[in-house]
Order: C-alpha cells, then structure tokens, then sequence
C-alpha cells in the first residue's frame, strides 16, 4: 500500500525521461539558439561572435538596406504566390486523382517524384530548361515562333515566377499526396448526401469538404510555410540571387551577411527579424492548436 | 465487506470539475451499474477507479486495499471498453495472453486461463484468428474473455455494448448476467447510457449527473421511489409524465393544476409529511388504465386522444389532459384514433411528487 | 587538356608511393576550375614529395560556400591542417583570437622578407609583427582579354585599347559575337568597375575614392566617366548569359565573345584549352590605357594543432609552398605571378611577362579588397550587380548609391 | 409516377414491359470518350507531361556528348547514346585533386543517411507517442518551441550549433552530424507522429495500461506494430531530407566523411573549360537515385501513412 503520494516529479516519469532529448533540442537548441542570435544581433560582431555593444545599429542599417527590402518583398510575393498555387493545384489534382481513375498510382508517382529531390538539382535542371539559349525559348523559336520570349531567369521583372515554377514542380506533389490523403479520409456518406441534395460537385469540395479538411490544412500549411521561409538552396542553385538582385530572399541575405561580408552582427539582426515575423504568426497558432486542454493523461 | 469503495473522490481538469465529493461502496460480488446521460462523468468515475485518470482529492480501495495511487495493473481489475480496444495486430489468443505475459505468470497457467475463458465466451475457434476478421460480437466476447482470463475480483465495463446492433445487444447483455452468475464473487461495475441494460443487470443503479451520484439504490427503488425529479425522468421509457401545480393541505392533502384536483391521501409522503406549495406531480404511463381499467382507480379523468404509436405489444397514447400532455400505455389491440374521447384512471399512491424548487422527491 | 592528364597519372602514382608513411595534412580550398586544380596539383605533387601526404579538401562555389566550412571547422575546435584564404582583412578575427599557427619563424629563416615581390602581401600577412599567412602568388585583376579569331571574324583589328574596343563593338555585334563576356556573379561585376576605375581613371582617383573613401570624390565628374565606361561595358554585355567567370572565359576562348575584363587566372584557363598568347588570344594589361596592376593574392593559413606531427608537416608545407620551384610550377598553371621576385620565369608566357614587367617597374596599385572591409566590398558588389543587370538605372542614380555607400565605408 | 404504375398493375406484365421499354433501363451505359473523362485524363495528361518534362532532360541530356548538346535542342532524343557521362560521373569526374567521380561519397552517405534516419525516427516517434498518449505538464510548451524551430533557417543555427558540438567533444565526428540531423528532423517528424498517436483509439491505450504494459511495453507491444504507415512516411522524409543535404554535411564534417552532395557540388560548381551538362545531368541523377529507389518502392504506404499521421489534428 503506498503511503505516501508520489513526488509529482517521478509521475509519469518514463515520459518524461523519453522527452528529454526533445526538451533539451526544445531549450538548449532553438531556444538556446535562438536567444543567442538575438543577443548577438545587437553587437557588432564581424567574423566571429564578440560582445561589443552597438544596440540598435545593425537593426537601422537593415533597414536602409535596399537588398533587404527586396527581399522581404520577393519573398512575400514569393510565398503568398507558393501557398495559394501549391495548395489549389494541390488540390486539385488531388481531386482528379480521387475520380476513381485507372493508372492511378503512376499519377500519383509522376506528381511525386520530384519531391524525391532536393533543391539544389532542382534549381539546376530549371536553370537550363529557363535558359534562353538552349532551353524552351530556343526550342520554341527554332520551331519557327521567332518571337517567343520567355526568360524569366534573365529579366528582373519576372525572375521570381522563374523560381515559383521550379519550387511548385519541386513542392506541389507532397501538398498533393496530403490532399489526397485528407479526401480519403473524407466519409463516403457526405458523397452520397451532396448527391441526393443535388449539390454540385465543386459546390460540395468548397463548402463542405475543404472545410472537413481543416486539420491536414494545417499541416499542410506548416509543411509549406516552413519550407518558405528557408527558401535558400532553389535560389542560390537557380539564379545566385540574380539578376543583380532581383530574386535575392531573407536567407539568402542571413547567409551572405554572415558568412561572405562577415558581418555576423547583421546577418543575426536580419534572422532576429525574420524569426520575430514567424513568431507572431505562429505562436499564436501554435498555442490554440497545442496548447491548452490536456484531457488526456497526466 | 465493501468490494470497492470511492471515498470523497474530487477530479477536475484545471478549472473544471469534473467529480465532487463523490462517494461510493459497492459489495463483493455485488453488479452495480453507473447510469447516466453522456457527460455526466460516469465513464469518467470508471477510469479513476480503474486508474487511468488520476484524480484530484480523494481515496479510492479495492478489495480493502488502497489503491488510489496505484497503477492500474496492480489494482486487481479487468475491464472491457466499448470500440473492444483489441490489440490489432495479435491474434486473439494473443490478447488474452498479453496481460498475463505483462504479469509473468507461468506459460501452462496462461494456457490454462485461456481454455477455460474461451470455452466460457464460447471462442475456441477464433483464438488463432486477428481482431480485424471477427465479428462486433465476437469481438467483444474477446475482449471480456481478456478480462477474465486476468482471475481479478473486479470488471469494469465501459459502455461494452454500444457498439452492437440491437440484437447482438440483447444476447451479449444475457451473457454477461450469466457470467455474473457463474462468479459468485466477481464485483462487476458497469457503466451505460442504456436504462434496459441497467435494469436488467444491475444489483444495484448509481444514476449520475454532472459528476454526482443522483440516487443509489435497487432497480425497482429507483423505478418506483425516484429521488428526485431528474431520476424519475430519465428512468422509465416512455417517459414519466409531469404536471406542474400545487399542494394544498385542508384536512386531506390534494394536488391541484388548473381545474385538475387529485387527492394525495393515499401518497406516502416522506418525512414530515404534506406541506403545501408549488410541486411536480409525476406519473408513469404504464400506471395509467383506460376505459374499463380506469373505473377503479381513485383518480379518474376524460382525455382526447392526440397521437397514436403502436408498438406492436401496446400502443402509446399521447393525449391532453386539462391542458397538460399525458401519455398512457394501452394494450396494443386497443382501436384507437385521434379526436376519440377516453376516460382513464390511475392510483395517486403509484405517483411521485417533487417538490418544485429543490426537484426532491416529496 | 593534356598537361592536365598528364598531372593526374603523376599525382595518383606519386600518392601511391609515398602514402605508407605519411602524416596527412588536409587542405582547404576552393580552386576547382581547369587552371586551378592544375595549379594546386603542383602544391600537392611537391609537398608529397616531402614524405607527407596532402589531402585534398576542396570545395567549389568559391568562397562564400567554402568559407563557413572553415570558419565552422576553425571554431568548432576541429580545423583542417591549412586553408585558403584571401588575403586582406578577412581572417583578422581569426588569428586575433589565436586561431591561427604563427609562422614567423619558418618565414625568417627562410628569409621571406627579402624575395618577396610584393612586400605589400606579406604585410597582410602580418600582424603585430608575427606573419600568419603564406601568400602564394600575385593576382592582378587589371586585364582585357580578346579573342583574336572574334575580330579576324568580324574582320577588324584586334583592338590595342578599351576605347578601340568599344568602338568595335557594333561590327562585333554583326558579325554575332557578345563584344563582352561577363558573369553574372556579383564579384565578377564589382571587379570589372574597379578595372575600369584602376584602368580609366587612375591610380589617384582609386586611392582617393577607396583608401581616403572621399564621398566628394566618389560623387565627382572623373568617377561620372567611370560609371559611363561601365554603362558601354553593360551595353556590351548584353547577351552573355552565363554566371561563373570560367564559362564567361570559354566564351572568349570558342570565339563566341570578343573579350572579358578578367584577373590574371583567367590566363590559366586559356592554356588547359590549348591556346598561346599572342597567336589565340591578346591580353591587355591596364585595359591597354594604363599600364597599372594591383596586388591581389591568394594565401595559405595554418590554424593551431594540438598534435606535434601535424604541426611538423603545416611547417613543412608552408615551406614547399614558398619555394622556389614550387612557386615557379605552380604559378605558370594558375596563371598568377610569383609571390617570389627571385625565381626565373623563362617558361612565363607574353602575358605573365607583360605582368612581371609592370611589377618589376612599380606599377602596382593595392588592390580593393585590402582597402575596404569585406562588408563595404559587398554592399558595392550589391550596386554593381543592380546596375548591370538593369539598363533602367542610368550611370548618375548608380553613382550616387556609390558615392552614399562611400562615405559610410569602413 | 411510374412507381405509382407498378404497384397498381402489378399482376399486369404486358403493361409492365410496354412501360418499361419507353425510359432507360438496365444498367448506365458507360462511354469511355465521355466528356467527363475527356476533361479529367487530359488534364492529368497534360500535369504529368509538366511533371515529367525535366526528367526527360535529365536523362536524355545524360545520354548525349557534348557535341550533340552544344547543337542546343534540349528536347531532342540523343543521336548516338552514350553511356560516357555516367561513368564520368560516377567513377572519374574531379574535384580538386580527387577524381574518381561520385563513388567517392556515396558510401559515406549511406554511412550518414542509415543511423541518422533511425535515430531521427526513433527519438522523433517516442516523442509523438509521449506527448499524444502521455502528456506530462509543460510537454505542450515544448513541443511548441519545437514547432516554431522547424520555421528557423538552418544557416543561422549554424554557429550556435558548432559551439555546442564542441562543448560535447563530438564536433567534426559522425557522431555530430547523426546528432544535428535528428535535431533538424525532430520538429516535422514529432508533428507526424504526434498526430498518428493521437488517432490511435484512446481505448486501446487503456486497455494495454489495464493489462499491466508500461511505457515502453505499449510503445513497443502495441504501437510500433501498428504504425508502419508513418514510420514508412518518416523514412520517406528523413532518407530525402538527409541524402539530399549538403549544408549540415560539409559544415559538421571532415572531408573523409564528406557526403555523395559535396561531390556532386564539386563536380556542378566547378568547371574545367566547358560546363559538361551530361556530366552534371548524369550526376545530378545518380544522386537522386537513392531518394528516387524509396519512393518508386513504398509510395503506396506513403499515401497511407500521411493519411493517417497528417490527417487528425
């Protein structure tokens, strides 16, 4: 008969002892970390990392810098563009998968495959199937459409859609295998009622299935965004950052500040920025959906 | 000897409470059954005596012993859940085993509980085969054959036939009440939603709501002498009637709604007696004769009839009486249809009236 | 081509032979192109030859891909047992932090001191009197290299100077060619601004701008001619679609270009494909109108080892790679003159000689990397990449973002 | 209407028939060239040609000599096939000094992807199963942080995690690098596995308890055998991620370790004269092989496997 209540730190004590390299990645790395840029960000740390005060300094230059504000911008227009494209297209060939079609699992692995690769062979198989030379504009001009201009990895203007179709080529297929996934799961019965109400299909997809699907909308949407904010390796693989700096992205900025000017100072002011923007987003979110209401054990 | 008692059990979830001070003593071997609505906290209170939910306040003894800190494999129970929680990919030999295994009791001991369980639940030729090729039913024979074989002197069941059709259901609730009566000393705690199955297998009913326990009693108490008004109305289907009015007391205590007045004289009141005042006068359907059966009774009226339900054995009818809704269980053979005028009858004695502030039974 | 096999048989039979008792001594760097590796394979052939074992850590994309490798490797208490590095203010904070091998001894009883070439060079590599640093050659960047073929093609002279070249352009134009290669990576565009502002405006005017960083200067009517040189070169430019310096070269090479404003190792690319100086392809120094090269380099850095036999062979290479013989193997492949004013060049080709000339009479201007911090330097690649990629920012707008950048440098 | 018909003319099969012949009957015709179907294959037909398009460039520019690609139709099937560039890529192409191609590291990946795709998963699954099934005060809070970290770029976590490999002695090990992948993958992977545990039956969690399992007894007895689809969606993930990595592979390494991407970097990145797009292609191909062989084998699981770890919240 136990006498005493056991100390509140031993409940449960083999879960808490399997979360400890979780806790300490948690806390020591991206706390720890993150806490460590933000410190050194208000020093004028050059090569290596030193505590030399210059507070706000670095926060003032980046601002009044205009490869930032580039930057900030291209990757605003980059991911609002990524997140509607690869979500709509996403789920749309989602649903033109879920018709009860034949040859579906080759589909399904076409839409996939190039998942399976990493940024770096993608940005370098579009950089050549971009290139005005060689790539499709030359293919269609030497059909004889002499006109037919499409450079986008050339022209400043377009640069950032040259990036886009690489990155939904790269993307869409995982967003797609989610969708597909979620409308599996979606109750057979719903099919039938919407069928009976004479309900059209896209009406029943819009109003009522996509919002069944709100939970892997949601992991979907972390999968996508997280993959947007360090979009890094497409670009340096597809155009440097080129032309001049018309597809430059706040990684990109992070990297080059710290690792080619040595100005750790203000590539930890420029992270410190970006990590602030993701916190305020996500914390929030991340609180609702984790937070709270424990009515399981413990 | 009290099998399980639940002394001033307290459970809430941050600011939620969830049980209050909740008592409970329950008698070896006795079947008592936790009935409630859901949310009521019944399956709630079956996990903390279990020891799956850890609880706030409180002490919680099994067979004498105390084992409100406890894990739940060393508190002696078995228990039985509603989706069968079947371990998917063991076989069903495997399921029973898995418990023992975890216990380290003896290979031909653990061959020897498994014959004996299955040839109980009727599942010797299902013991090689996995969950997902079985049967609801069979399913579940599995899965109380899982807490049998773990020899425990308390089942806990948590809603163990809700998934079953209706049939199934009916047969499954026989089996269980035979195993309660093959193990004479087997403490069984029940928890459903469904009043049949708690008043064809309960020794005793716990009606609860909202993390108390309502009323604690045998199945004819609580039909007959509800507690409160809450227990009167959820027990009984088709359902008590209610009428709202009051009691007045000149030398013979009358109930009185409207232009209705029936006479309380033969109501056995409780405690001290009649008092006047605003009550609820309640009385079941099947305790009320038409017609010809009507003529005796002490309390005599003449209904319209509104609806008719034929449920084969009898017909329900809903009629008004005086303004107020009154349902009455006829022979199903009777020739009824709306707008008939009927008189009926009942004895007062066979009513419950609460009081209309405090629901309590008067 | 075929030096380069060549190399590669020697290499593997010479790694076999002396690899049973070795002490390997990992080296990063990030020269990978032709030239390069031909060149490095000369540090390796002749520091195997010393009984120890070179292993080779090279890493392409140039420097800002190689660099936090070693700063990562450096800092994380796990260095490699030498690396490149440029010279200038780069590696400061690491050898101010102790980081970094002090190699004053080796280098005084060798007697650096008094061969070398460029004293300015070893002079980075000192600091508070102790030398850090084996600089391993000297790169100018002050050259213009044409295609003769191109304009045999277009059927003009091969032009003697910049101005002539640009007047060339149209006729290279008809007959096909882009008159001007050029990469798209930031530095390559910097680099050729600075050419032209070394080139067209002088030693004074770089000094002024870069060295005093006078804003005034920088906003004033001689830089103004600059940024109008510089708006030709974009407009010759046009069409050249290519990011590295090396396929900007093979542009040059496969007649496809007219010329390329491109450092001394391009030359090194001209000769893995074959073709002689003066006969293939003319090199004009200073961009044929003034005669100036600046001192830029390449240099070795050995960080502190705990280990004795480490310690030995760094030593030892640091050594092999200032000598003489190496120095004179090495520099003919990668196209860079000897940090050494003692060795012979006879092997040299026209253009090395033509450099050799200019050093040996003092026509050296330090080089912009040693003037302006790494941070300045890439805020100005930053402008120059946006001005030549974008005809929309005329030469005034873009001067005075230079100008701005200027006076706030460091 | 014609229900009405039947059921009053029922004993009438004349009248029946004639009836029934006017309307449709039997069972929908099924046009296979329906406009439907029109639609819906040509849509897919077009998607996949996207889809497939650079990996036909891939292969075919692979396949080509140099010569042929200098001629500048990227589309055109190769003339004369060669097999030159692969065994380039594979066994000879250079790097700095080193020239044997990308054999060199790719057991080196292989030494790298296997027990950091286990470890990764292993730590990442015990979590998701600790934090559904056996939620202990202030997990959510972690697992919070953790979530938030998946959304940091990895370049400025590079420093921060240099400092604490050396403060544990295993900077430049394997060791290190196994440990800052499981690191990187824990967010995402806990995420997966968190949300297939918590569509686990709750019940059957209870039941295990009941019979006496612990912690780890229901981690390994009852859980691990019925999660295969998400280890197989995590595996998926991790032996892309990590195979595909270059950054965290050069950076916490020596160049003996040096995964199968630093050469093949080496061998894109660096150019000796000309740019060999065979070379770089075959190369390009090689390395993605790996990645390729596991998705062509187990994307049916894969499916199934994020239907059940990404679909309950």
């Amino acid at each position: 008969m136990p006498s005493t209540r056991p100390n509140q730190l031993f409940r449960n004590l083999n879960a808490k002892i399997a979360s400890i390299p979780m806790i300490l990645t948690a806390v020591v790395v991206f706390l720890g970390g993150t806490v460590w840029t933000v410190v050194y960000s208000f020093t004028d740390s050059k090569l290596l990392p030193r505590m030399r005060w210059v507070g706000l300094d670095q926060y003032e230059r980046l601002w009044n810098t205009s490869r930032w504000l580039i930057s900030i911008e291209n990757l605003l227009i980059f991911g609002i563009l990524v997140l509607i494209f690869s979500l709509v297209i996403g789920f749309v060939l989602a649903a033109l998968l879920d018709q009860k079609i034949r040859f579906e699992d080759t589909f399904r692995t076409i839409f996939l495959y190039p998942f399976a690769l990493s940024f770096i062979v993608t940005g370098l198989v579009w950089q050549w199937l971009l290139n005005p030379d060689f790539g499709v504009q030359s293919v269609i001009r030497s059909l004889g459409f002499e006109n037919f201009n499409f450079d986008p990895l050339y022209n400043a203007d377009i640069v950032i859609y040259g990036i886009l179709i690489a990155a939904l080529w790269q993307g869409t297929g995982l967003v797609m295998v989610l969708m597909l996934a979620g409308l599996r799961g979606i109750d057979e019965d719903i099919w039938k009622a919407a069928r009976v109400d004479g309900i059209p299909m896209w009406k029943t997809y819009l109003f009522i299935v996509i919002p069944m699907m709100r939970p892997i909308f949601i992991t979907t949407l972390v999968i996508i965004t997280t993959g947007i904010v360090k979009v890094y390796d497409l670009v340096v693989a597809q155009t440097g950052g080129g032309p001049g700096i018309a597809s430059e992205v706040p990684a990109k900025y992070v990297y080059d500040m710290m690792f080619l000017s040595q100005n750790l100072g203000q590539g930890f002011a420029a992270s410190t920025i970006m990590l602030l923007t993701v916190m305020i987003v996500v914390i929030p979110w991340a609180y609702l959906e984790f937070g709270g209401k424990g009515k399981r054990h413990g | 000897m009290a099998s399980v008692s639940v002394k001033n059990l307290d459970l809430s979830f941050g600011d939620i409470k969830v049980l209050q001070n909740l008592n409970l003593e329950i008698d070896k071997g006795e079947f008592l059954v936790l009935l409630g609505s859901s949310g009521c906290g019944k399956s709630t209170l079956l996990n903390c005596i279990a020891g799956l939910l850890d609880i706030t306040d409180g002490q919680i003894f099994i067979s004498d012993r105390n084992v409100t800190w406890e894990q739940p494999k060393d508190r002696g129970i078995g228990m039985v859940f509603q989706s069968y929680a079947l371990y998917p990919q063991m076989t069903v030999e495997g399921n029973l085993a898995f418990g023992l295994k975890n216990a380290r009791v003896p290979k031909d001991e653990i061959e020897k509980r498994i014959a004996r369980a299955a040839q109980l639940l009727h599942i010797e030729p299902l013991l090689k085969r996995k969950p997902a090729q079985l049967s609801g039913g069979q399913r579940q024979r599995v899965a109380i054959g899982r807490a049998l074989v773990r020899d425990v002197d308390v089942f806990l069941f948590d809603e163990p036939l809700s998934n079953l059709d209706a049939k199934l259901r009916a047969e499954l609730r026989v089996e269980i009440k035979r195993l309660h009566q093959r193990l004479e000393n087997t403490t069984m705690i029940y928890v459903t939603h469904d009043q049949i199955e708690a008043m064809t297998l309960a020794d005793r009913i716990a009606i609860m709501r909202a993390g108390a326990i309502q009323q604690l009693a045998d199945p004819a108490t609580i039909y007959n002498k509800p507690y409160n008004r809450y227990v009167a109305g959820f027990i009984g289907s088709p359902s008590i009637n209610f009428i709202d009015g009051t009691i007045e007391v000149a030398s013979d205590p009358v109930f009185k709604a409207g232009d209705t007045t029936i006479d309380l004289s033969r109501y056995a009141f409780s405690g001290n007696g009649p008092k006047p005042g605003a009550v609820t006068f309640g009385i079941r359907p099947e305790h009320i004769f038409m017609d010809k059966a009507a003529t005796d009774e002490p309390f005599r009226a003449d209904v319209e009839v509104d609806v008719v339900e034929p449920m084969g054995a009898d017909t329900l009818v809903w009629s008004t009486l005086d303004g107020h809704e009154l349902r009455f269980r006829v022979d199903g053979q009777t020739p009824l249809r709306k707008g008939d005028r009927v008189k009926v009858g009942f004895d007062p004695a066979r009513a419950s009236i609460f009081d209309a502030e405090t629901e309590m039974r008067l | 081509m075929k030096s380069f096999k060549a190399f590669l048989t020697a290499s593997t039979f010479l790694g076999a032979i002396t690899a049973a008792q070795a002490t390997d001594l990992e080296v990063t760097h990030w020269w990978t192109s032709g030239g390069e590796s031909a060149a490095v394979a000369e540090f390796a052939k002749a520091f195997d030859a010393t009984g120890n074992k070179w292993v080779d850590g090279a890493i392409a994309g140039g420097g800002s891909t190689a660099r936090p490798i070693m700063i990562s490797r450096i800092t994380g208490g796990d260095p490699m047992g030498a690396t490149q590095f440029n010279h200038g203010r780069q590696a400061e904070e690491l050898v101010e932090a102790g980081l970094m091998r002090d190699l004053t001894d080796v280098a005084e009883s060798e007697g650096w001191a008094d061969v070398i070439a460029a004293p300015s060079l070893l002079e980075s590599c000192t600091l508070d009197g102790k030398i850090y640093c084996v600089p391993v050659n000297i790169h100018s960047w002050q050259w213009l290299w044409l295609s003769n073929k191109a304009f045999e093609d277009a059927g003009i002279p091969v032009p003697t100077n910049w101005d002539e070249f640009v007047a060339a352009a149209p006729k290279l134009r008809e007959a096909g060619k882009v008159p001007l290669a050029m990469g798209g990576q930031p530095w390559q565009r910097s680099g050729a601004f600075n050419v032209l502002m070394n080139a067209l405006g002088g030693k004074d005017l770089t000094l002024k701008v870069y060295q005093d960083k006078d804003a005034e200067a920088a906003a004033g009517p001689e830089v103004a001619k600059i940024f109008a040189a510089a708006a030709d070169a974009r407009e010759m430019a046009q069409g050249s679609n290519v990011q590295d310096w090396n396929q900007a070269t093979n542009m040059v090479i496969t007649d496809q270009a007219g010329g390329q404003i491109m450092g001394d190792w391009a030359q090194g690319e001209f000769q893995v494909a074959g073709e002689v100086a003066g006969e293939d392809y003319t090199c004009l120094p200073g961009l044929g109108v003034n005669e100036i090269i600046s001192t830029d380099g390449d240099a070795f850095y050995f960080p502190v080892i705990d280990d004795e036999a480490q310690s030995k062979a760094q030593e030892e290479l640091a050594s092999v790679m200032f000598d003489a013989k190496t120095q004179v193997a090495f520099n003919l492949k990668k196209g860079s003159l000897p940090i050494r004013a003692d060795v012979d060049l006879d092997a040299a080709n026209d253009c090395m000689k033509k450099g050799l000339t200019i050093l040996a009479e003092g026509g050296v201007v330090t080089s912009v990397n040693q003037l302006v911090s790494p941070d300045t330097n890439t805020q100005i690649e930053g402008l120059m990449t946006e001005f030549f990629s974008d005809t929309n920012i005329t030469p005034e707008d873009a001067q005075a973002r230079f100008a701005e950048i200027i006076a706030n440098a460091d | 209407m014609a229900d009405v018909g039947l059921i009053d003319h029922a004993g009438t099969d004349a009248r029946v028939d004639s009836k029934a012949l006017e309307g449709p009957r039997g069972a929908r015709p099924r046009r296979v060239l329906s406009r439907r179907n029109i639609i819906l294959y040509g849509t897919l037909f077009v998607v996949a040609a996207y889809y497939l398009l650079p990996l036909y460039v891939m292969v075919v520019t692979s396949l080509k000599g140099m010569p042929e690609i200098r001629l500048g139709n990227v589309f055109s099937p190769p003339m004369e096939i060669t097999f030159e560039p692969w065994v380039k890529a594979w066994a000879t192409a250079c790097t700095g000094l080193n020239c044997d191609g990308l054999s060199r590291g790719f057991w080196n990946s292989v030494r790298i992807t296997i027990p950091s795709v286990i470890l990764s998963i292993a730590i990442a699954s015990v979590n998701g199963y600790a934090l559904s099934l056996w939620r202990f005060k202030g997990a959510n809070l972690f697992f919070t942080i953790l979530i938030v970290g998946a959304f940091i770029p990895y370049q400025v976590m590079l420093y921060p995690i240099v400092i604490i490999l050396r403060e544990m002695g295993i900077y430049g090990t394997l060791t290190g690098l196994v440990l800052v992948h499981t690191i990187f993958g824990m967010p995402i992977l806990t995420l997966l596995f968190r949300n297939y545990f918590a569509s686990v039956p709750e019940e059957l969690f209870k039941a295990a308890r009941v019979d006496g399992a612990g912690f780890w007894g229901i981690y390994f007895k009852i859980m691990l055998p019925m999660s295969l689809p998400i280890f197989v969606v995590a595996m998926i993930l991790q032996v892309t991620g990590i195979w595909n990595d270059f950054l965290f592979g050069v950076v916490y390494t020596k160049p003996g370790v040096y995964p199968m991407t630093v050469q093949l970097n080496n061998i894109v990145n660096s150019v000796q004269g000309v740019k060999e797009y065979n070379v770089n292609m075959a190369a390009t191909i090689i390395t993605g092989l790996v990645p390729l062989i596991v998705y062509f084998a187990s994307g049916k699981l894969f499916v199934r496997g994020i239907a059940a770890g990404a679909v309950k919240g």
